[in-house]
C-alpha cells in the first residue's frame, strides 16, 4: 500500500463549492473486512485439539491482541472462526441461541455432528450475502473420538481428521498434511481419519505450527489459545507468540 | 342502576333507551370499588398517593406498584384494575417516546392526557372490547408548570387542582377541598395526602401507602417520595388520626 | 497473508469512519472493479468470493441506500483504563469535508450513571444513536426497578445496531467507544461502522488508532494512577493535534470512576511546542533542504 | 412517516429538472429535454429543438442538456444570527440552473410558522418540499399545543426529513426563530441531517467566502441593529465573490415583538473591492 | 343455566364492576395441583405436586426452565402455561442476544402480565387459565412472582397456588421468618413441608413431586428423582420426629 502523495494543499478544498458531497471524493465502503487469524484443529482417537490465535487486525493495523476466536457452543463442542470478526460474532451468537432452543426442546446439549450440520445450513442460508468466516467445528463424537468439521464461508463442509483455517492456512495446512495424513480417504470413512499421534505430540505439533505461522503471517501472532477436549473435560492453555 | 336485566347493558356498543352506555358506567364501578388514589397540585409540584390493600403478609413490601413513571417528566397513579391500568401506562410511554422522537421535545402534559384519553375512549366504541376498569391520575411538570390530570374509563380527561378516585373518593375530596393548595409545598402536601388516605381508610384491613411526586425537590422528575419522608408523613398521619380519635 | 488495500477510507482503514485523505489513493483497476462488484479478496490467499451487489439491493421502490457517505464528521476518540476508572478524550470539532465547520460539538456523551460513549464519524448518525440510547434510558427510568444498562450491555446493544445496519447496506457511519465500569472493573469496548466489536485496555478510533495507540502500547498500564492516565491521554491528544489535520486544539476528557460516576470536563486547550530552533529555520545547516 | 409522504410526492410540482438515469431509453430522455427547453426558456418549439438535436449529431444538444439537467439550485448565501432577544435571517436572491440565473429575486427565507423561518440552500425543489412538509406538520402541531411551536421542534422536523432521506435530498437548511422557552435561537441542518444549535450559522456556496469574516465580526449580545448590519455585511461580501450568489439581500428579524422583513435591492447593496458603483438609474 | 347474563365473555362488565370470565379463569388455577415457591436472601425454590392419573402415564411437567437465571412453576391449564413459557423463553433469548445478559426478572414478569391482560379485553380471546410462579435471580437478587390470569402480578416472599394450596400457604405463613436466612437445603425442606401439608391423602414421594431452584451463582436446576430422595427422607424423619414440625432437621447436603 503506497502512501498517498504529500499535499501542500488540497485541490478539492480550494473550490468552495466542492463540499464533502463531491462524488469523486466520497469514501466507498465495503460491508466486509478481513480481521485475520488462524485456527487449527486436530482429532485424535480419544481427544480433540482446537487452537486459534488471538490477534485482531485490519489492514496493517492491530486492533487488539486479545480477541478469542474460539467459542463454546455446548460442553464439549466448540467452533473456531477466522475472517470478518463482525460476522464471526453474529454467527457465534446465532449458534448459541440455537443451542439454547435445542436444549429447551431436546433436554440435552447439541452434539458436534448436530452443530456441524446446523452451522453448514446457516452458512449456506447466507449464500448470497455470505458470512465472511472460515470455520472449524470441533468436538467429540458419541464414541469419544475427536471430530473436526471444516467449512468454506458459504457452507460446504466435511468431517476431517485435522484442519487449518484462516490467514495462516497456507503455512500450516501443508505441515499438518505432512505430519498427520492418515490412510487415503478413499479407503476409510471420515470418522476414522483421526491421527494416531499421542496427545502430547499432537499438542506440540499445534504449538509449533502456530509459532511458525507467527513468524511469517502478519495476521497471526500475539497469543494462541489451545483447547484439548477429552471425555474428562476441556483443558485450556495459552502460548505467547511474537507481538511484532 | 336501572340497566340490570334489560339487555341494554351487555355491550359497550349498545345505548339504553334513555341514552346511556351502561358498560362504561360498570367499568367506572370497578374504579370506584378500588383502593383510593389521591392527587393534589401544590405550588411547586404534584403529589400522588395510593392506598394499596395488602392481601397477604407474604407479599414483598413495596411491590405491586400503582404509580408508574411515563418518562422523566410525567407519572401516573392507577385506580381500579391495575392490569388494565398498566396497558394505559404502556400506551402513555409509547406516546411520550413517539412524541419526543418526532418533535424533539418532551410531550406536554395536556397533549399526553388528551392522547391517552383518546386511547381509553377507543375501548368504549366497539362491541369486541370492553372499557378499561381503571382510571389514572397523571402528574406532569413541563414548561407550563406542574399539572394534574384525571383520565377516566369513558375516555374523558380533566385537569384538576386536586382530586380523589376509588372507594374513599368522597370524603377524600372533601378533605382536599379544605387544603390551601396554592400555598402548600409538596413536602407538606405529602403529609396531607398521607393523612387523607389514612383517614379514608377506616377498615382494619392492612394497607400500604404508595407516595410519588414530581416537584422542584425531585428535580422535576417523577419519583417515589424518598423513604424517610414517606415514613415521616405516615407517622404524622397516624398521629393526627389518633388525635382525632381522642378528641 | 499479504495486506490488501483497505477498502474504506484510505487514511483510516476499513470500517473506520471519516473522509479520505486529501488525495484518495487510487485502487488498482482490478481492485476497484472488484469493489464495484462487492467481491472480497481474502487476505489468506484463498480464492476470492464474489457478492453480487445487485443481489443485495432490495427490490421494489426502496431507494438504494448504500451510496451514502459521511458529511459532518468527528475525528479520533481515545480511551484508556486506569486503576479504578476509565478515561476518554476527543476534540470538539465536527468537520464538513475538510472544512473545520463546527468547533463546539461534544462527542463524549454520558449515557447513564456508569457509561460514557465517545464517537467519531458522521454526527447525524451519532445523534440518531444518542436518541436510541435516550429511549433506552427512559425505559430503564420507567421500569423504576433501580436497574440500568451496564456498559457491557450497551456495548453489546450497539454492536448489534451497527452490524444490523451494515447488513441492510445502510451503515451508521461511526466508530464508537463505550466506556464504563462493569462490576467495579474498568471496561472499554469499541464498535465500528460494519459491526467489528472488541474490547481492550486502551482504544482509539480513526486516526488515533495510528497515532495514539502506539503510545498507549508503550506506556499504558492497567494500574496507572489517575494522574498518570491524564498525562498519557494529554500526550496522545497532543500527537493527534500535531498530525491529524481534522483536529483542533479544543479537547474534552471524560472519566468514569466508582466514587464520582461519570464526569466530562469543560473544553480545554493543550500547550503545544513549535519554538524549536530547527523549526524556526529548518534549512540552516542543511543546504538544499526544502 | 416523512418518508412515505416524501416518496408519494407532495402534489406540489417538483421544479428540479429530472436527472435522467442511465437506464432510461434515449427517446424518453430526448422528450424530457425538449420539455425542459420549453419550460425554462419559454420559447423554442419542440420541432425547433428536435432539429437542433439532429443537425449537429446531438453535440450541441448534449451540452445544453447537460447544462439544463443541473437541478435548479440555490447556489446561495444564507445566514442566521442570534442577538440579545431574537434572531436575524438573511439571504441573497439568486437561483441558478447551471450558469443560467433562473430567478434573480428569489425569496430563500420561508416561514415555517408564525415565529420560525427557514433559510434554504441546495436543490430548490427539495428545500421547498421539506419546507412545505414542515409547515404542514407545524400547523397541526400548533393546533395540538394551542400556542406557538418551538423553534427546536421546527428544526427537529426539518432535520428528520433531511436525515431519513439523505441519499435523495440536496438540502442545507438554517432554521431560526423566537419562542417563549428558548428565546431567539438558530439551528443548522447541513447536508447529512445533523442538527446543531449554534449562535450563528452561514450556509450555501457563498458561505465559504465569508467564514473568516463572520468569525471575526460576530459577537454575542449584539443589539438588533448591530446584528442586522452584521447579516447584511456578510451576505454582501459573499455576493461579491460567489458567482452563485447575487441580486438583492432579504432579511427577516424575529423577536418577541414579532417578525419584520427587510429588502435591500441590488442597487443599494454596498460596493465591494474591485467593483464599481453603478450610475443612478433614471427615476431613482 | 347461567349464573347471570354477564359471565359469558371477557368484554362484559357486570353491574358490580367485575369481569366474571376473568374470575372463572382464576378458578382454573385451582383446578391444577399445588405449586409452592419461596425464597431466601440467596435462592428461590419451586416445588410442585405431580398427579399421575394412572400408572401408565407419566406425570405432567409443571416446572419449566426459561433461562439459566429463571424458571416457572405452573398450575391450572398447563398447556396455557407452556405457551407462556415459550413466550418467556424467546423474550429471554432475545434479551441475551441483544445485551448478552440475563433479562431482569421484573421486566419479564411485567411483559407476561401485560400479555395476559390483553386476553381479558378482547372478545375473541379467553384469559389464560394458568397461574405462574416465576422464580428468578438477577442483579437485584432472588425474585419470586406470581402471575395471575387477570394480568395482575404480585411479588412474594413465599406463595402457593393450585388446588388445596391453602394448607401450603398456611404452613408458609407460619414459618416465614425463617426463610430469608435459610440455606438452600433448608428452603427445599420448607417447600416439601408446605407441599406435603397440601396433600389430600398419602404422603410425598420422590416421584410425586418436583423441586427446582435458582440462586446466586446457581443456574436454574430441576432435581431428578435420585437427588430428591434424600430430601424426602429428611422430611419423613422430621415428620416422624415431631409430627411435621418444620424443617429444622434440614435435609442432608446434596452429594
Amino acid at each position: 500500500m503506497a502512501a498517498p502523495p504529500l499535499q501542500l494543499h488540497t485541490p478539492a478544498s480550494i473550490g468552495p463549492a466542492s463540499g464533502p458531497g463531491d462524488i469523486k471524493s466520497r469514501p466507498a465502503w465495503s460491508p466486509y473486512d478481513d480481521n485475520g487469524g488462524t485456527c487449527v484443529a486436530v482429532a485424535g482417537s480419544d481427544y480433540c485439539i482446537v487452537a486459534a490465535s488471538t490477534r485482531l487486525s485490519t489492514g496493517f493495523s492491530i486492533l487488539t491482541r486479545d480477541c478469542s476466536k474460539l467459542f463454546q457452543i455446548s460442553e464439549q463442542v466448540y467452533i473456531a472462526s477466522a475472517g470478518f470478526q463482525a460476522d464471526i460474532r453474529a454467527l457465534q451468537k446465532m449458534l448459541q441461541t440455537r443451542n439454547v432452543m435445542y436444549q429447551h426442546i431436546h433436554r440435552k446439549p447439541m452434539s458436534a455432528s448436530a452443530l456441524a450440520q446446523l452451522l453448514g445450513n446457516n452458512l449456506y442460508y447466507k449464500r448470497f450475502f455470505p458470512y465472511f468466516t472460515w470455520n472449524l467445528c470441533v468436538g467429540l463424537d458419541p464414541e469419544g473420538k475427536g471430530s473436526v468439521y471444516t467449512y468454506d464461508p458459504v457452507g460446504s463442509f466435511e468431517r476431517v481428521g485435522y484442519s487449518c483455517q484462516g490467514s495462516g492456512k497456507d503455512l500450516i495446512q501443508p505441515v499438518l498434511d505432512n505430519q498427520l495424513k492418515a490412510a487415503s480417504p478413499l479407503v476409510l470413512p471420515s470418522e476414522n481419519w483421526m491421527t494416531a499421534l499421542p496427545l502430547e505430540q499432537a499438542q506440540d505439533l499445534v504449538r509449533d505450527a502456530f509459532v511458525s505461522a507467527g513468524e511469517r503471517d502478519i495476521y497471526t501472532g500475539d497469543c494462541v489459545e489451545i483447547l484439548t477436549i477429552t471425555t474428562g473435560g476441556v483443558h485450556r492453555e495459552t502460548l505467547d507468540l511474537k507481538k511484532d | 342502576m336501572s340497566g340490570i336485566g334489560t339487555g341494554y347493558d351487555l355491550s359497550v356498543s349498545t345505548f339504553s333507551p334513555d341514552g346511556r352506555v351502561f358498560q362504561t358506567a360498570y367499568a367506572q364501578k370497578a374504579v370506584d370499588n378500588g383502593g383510593t388514589v389521591v392527587g393534589i397540585r401544590c405550588k411547586d409540584g404534584v403529589v400522588l398517593g395510593v392506598e394499596k390493600p395488602v392481601a397477604s403478609k407474604m407479599l414483598v413490601g413495596g411491590s405491586n406498584r400503582s404509580t408508574y413513571p411515563i418518562n422523566q417528566q410525567t407519572g401516573m397513579g392507577i385506580a381500579g384494575v391495575s392490569a388494565d391500568g398498566r396497558q394505559i401506562v404502556n400506551r402513555a410511554m409509547q406516546e411520550a417516546t413517539q412524541y419526543k422522537g418526532f418533535y424533539g421535545e418532551v410531550i406536554p402534559g395536556y397533549v399526553l392526557s388528551e392522547r391517552i384519553a383518546s386511547y381509553v375512549h377507543l375501548f368504549n366504541l366497539y362491541w369486541y372490547v370492553r372499557p378499561f376498569g381503571a382510571a389514572l391520575l397523571m402528574a406532569s411538570y413541563d414548561s407550563e408548570g406542574p399539572q394534574l390530570y384525571l383520565i377516566e374509563p369513558g375516555g374523558t380527561a380533566h385537569r384538576y387542582f386536586g382530586t380523589a378516585i376509588g372507594k374513599g373518593r368522597q370524603s377524600a375530596k372533601t378533605d382536599i377541598e379544605k387544603l390551601k393548595l396554592t400555598e402548600l409545598s409538596c413536602r407538606q402536601g405529602v403529609v396531607e395526602v398521607a393523612k387523607i388516605l389514612h383517614t379514608v381508610h377506616d377498615e382494619e384491613k392492612p394497607f400500604e401507602l404508595e407516595l410519588a411526586w414530581i416537584c422542584d425537590e425531585s428535580n422535576k422528575e417523577f419519583k417515589r417520595v424518598p423513604a424517610d419522608l414517606a415514613a415521616e408523613a405516615e407517622q404524622q398521619a397516624k398521629a393526627a388520626l389518633d388525635e382525632d380519635m381522642d378528641s | 497473508m499479504f495486506a490488501k488495500a483497505p477498502s474504506h477510507s484510505t487514511a483510516l482503514g476499513p470500517g473506520c469512519a471519516g473522509p479520505p485523505l486529501a488525495n484518495p489513493q487510487q485502487l488498482s483497476s482490478a481492485q476497484a472493479s472488484a469493489h464495484e462488484r462487492g467481491s472480497h479478496q481474502p487476505s489468506c490467499g484463498a480464492a476470492p468470493f464474489a457478492v453480487d451487489a445487485s443481489m443485495l439491493r432490495s427490490t421494489g421502490s426502496q431507494p438504494h441506500k448504500h451510496t451514502q457517505s459521511p458529511y459532518v464528521t468527528g475525528s479520533s476518540v481515545l480511551a484508556i483504563t486506569y486503576a479504578g476508572g476509565v478515561m476518554l478524550a476527543s476534540d470538539t470539532l465536527a468537520s464538513y469535508g475538510s472544512t473545520k465547520r463546527y468547533k463546539s460539538v461534544q462527542r463524549l456523551v454520558k449515557v447513564n450513571d456508569s457509561t460514557v460513549l465517545g464517537a467519531g464519524g458522521e454526527i447525524s448518525d451519532l445523534q440518531f444513536i444518542l436518541n436510541m440510547l435516550d429511549d433506552l434510558k427512559t425505559e430503564d427510568y420507567c421500569a423504576d426497578d433501580g436497574q440500568s444498562l451496564s456498559s457491557q450491555e450497551l456495548y453489546s446493544y450497539l454492536s448489534r445496531v451497527m452490524y444490523n445496519r451494515r447488513n441492510k447496506m445502510d451503515p451508521l457511519w461511526n466508530s464508537l467507544i463505550i466506556a464504563g465500569l462493569e462490576g467495579g472493573k474498568p471496561f472499554l469496548g469499541s464498535v465500528n461502522m460494519i459491526g467489528v466489536a472488541f474490547s481492550d485496555d486502551h482504544l482509539a478510533t480513526g486516526f488515533g488508532n495510528h497515532l495514539a495507540r502506539p503510545l498507549f502500547r508503550k506506556r499504558h498500564r492497567p494500574d496507572m494512577s489517575e494522574e498518570e492516565a491524564t498525562a498519557l491521554i494529554r500526550e496522545a491528544l497532543e500527537v493527534c493535534y500535531y498530525r491529524d489535520k481534522q483536529s483542533i486544539n479544543k479537547f474534552q476528557i471524560a472519566k468514569v470512576t466508582a466514587s464520582e460516576g461519570v464526569s466530562i470536563s469543560e473544553p480545554f486547550a493543550l500547550p503545544t511546542k513549535w519554538e524549536y530552533k530547527a523549526f524556526v529555520d529548518p534549512t540552516r545547516n542543511a543546504v538544499g533542504v526544502w | 412517516m416523512f418518508k412515505a409522504a416524501l416518496h408519494s410526492g407532495s402534489g406540489k410540482p417538483r421544479r428540479r429538472a429530472t436527472v435522467s438515469s442511465p437506464h432510461k431509453p434515449a427517446g424518453r430522455k430526448l422528450l424530457e429535454w425538449r420539455g425542459r427547453i420549453d419550460q425554462h426558456f419559454g420559447y423554442g418549439s419542440s420541432e425547433a429543438s428536435r432539429s437542433l438535436y439532429l443537425e449537429d449529431g446531438g453535440q450541441y444538444a448534449a451540452l445544453l442538456q447537460a447544462e439544463l439537467e443541473q437541478p435548479v439550485s440555490l447556489g446561495t448565501t444564507i445566514i442566521a444570527a442570534s442577538y440579545a432577544g431574537g434572531v436575524v435571517l438573511g439571504a441573497d436572491s439568486r437561483t441558478t440552473t447551471g450558469n443560467y440565473i433562473a430567478n434573480r429575486v428569489t425569496d430563500k427565507i420561508t416561514p415555517l410558522a408564525e415565529n420560525v423561518y427557514i433559510c434554504r440552500s441546495g436543490s430548490a425543489a427539495d428545500t421547498q418540499a421539506i419546507s412545505a412538509y414542515v409547515q404542514w406538520f407545524l400547523q397541526q402541531h400548533a393546533v395540538d399545543l394551542d400556542r406557538h411551536v418551538s423553534v427546536k421542534t421546527a428544526a427537529k422536523l426539518a432535520q428528520t426529513m433531511v436525515y431519513q432521506n439523505k441519499n435523495m435530498l440536496q438540502a442545507g437548511l438554517i432554521i431560526a426563530g423566537w419562542d417563549k422557552q428558548g428565546g431567539g435561537s438558530v439551528h443548522t441542518v447541513p447536508l447529512g441531517g445533523t442538527l446543531l444549535q449554534v449562535p450563528y450559522s452561514i450556509g450555501g456556496s457563498g458561505s465559504a467566502y465569508i467564514t473568516g469574516l463572520c468569525d471575526k465580526l460576530w459577537r454575542p449580545h449584539m443589539t438588533q441593529q448591530e446584528c442586522h448590519e452584521f447579516v447584511v455585511k456578510a451576505v454582501t461580501h459573499a455576493m461579491a465573490r460567489d458567482g452563485s450568489s447575487g441580486g438583492c439581500i432579504r432579511t427577516v428579524t424575529i423577536s418577541k415583538d414579532g417578525v419584520k422583513r427587510d429588502f435591500l435591492p441590488h442597487t443599494r447593496v454596498p460596493i465591494a473591492y474591485g467593483e464599481m458603483q453603478q450610475p443612478m438609474s433614471v427615476g431613482a | 343455566m347461567f349464573r347471570n347474563q354477564y359471565d359469558t365473555d371477557v368484554v362484559t362488565w357486570s353491574p358490580q364492576g367485575r369481569i366474571h370470565q376473568v374470575e372463572y379463569a382464576m378458578e382454573a388455577v385451582k383446578q391444577g395441583s399445588t405449586a409452592v415457591a419461596l425464597k431466601s436472601n440467596t435462592h428461590v425454590v419451586l416445588a410442585t405436586l405431580n398427579r399421575a392419573d394412572s400408572e401408565l402415564t407419566s406425570s405432567l411437567q409443571k416446572i419449566f426452565k426459561v433461562d439459566d437465571h429463571l424458571g416457572i412453576a405452573a398450575s391450572g391449564l398447563i398447556s396455557d402455561g407452556r405457551s407462556l413459557c415459550k413466550f418467556m423463553r424467546s423474550e429471554c433469548l432475545n434479551h441475551r442476544y441483544v445485551y448478552e445478559s440475563a433479562m431482569p426478572v421484573t421486566r419479564l414478569v411485567r411483559e407476561v402480565a401485560d400479555n395476559a391482560q390483553v386476553c381479558t379485553q378482547r372478545s375473541w380471546k379467553r384469559p389464560y387459565g394458568v397461574g405462574l410462579l416465576v422464580a428468578g435471580h438477577d442483579k437485584s437478587g432472588p425474585r419470586l412472582f406470581y402471575c395471575c390470569p387477570s394480568g395482575n402480578y404480585y411479588e412474594y416472599l413465599a406463595h402457593a397456588i393450585g388446588g388445596r394450596s391453602q394448607a401450603a400457604r398456611t404452613y408458609l405463613e407460619r414459618k416465614h421468618e425463617e426463610y430469608p436466612d435459610a440455606s438452600l437445603d433448608g428452603l427445599i425442606g420448607h417447600a416439601l413441608q408446605a407441599l406435603s401439608a397440601s396433600l389430600a391423602e398419602g404422603e410425598l414421594t420422590a416421584t410425586s413431586c418436583n423441586i427446582a431452584y435458582v440462586g446466586r451463582d446457581q443456574d436454574f436446576k430441576e432435581l431428578d428423582e435420585a437427588s430428591l430422595q434424600p430430601y424426602i427422607q429428611a422430611l419423613r424423619d422430621a415428620e416422624g420426629g415431631d409430627g411435621g414440625g418444620g424443617a429444622d432437621g434440614a435435609a442432608p447436603m446434596e452429594s
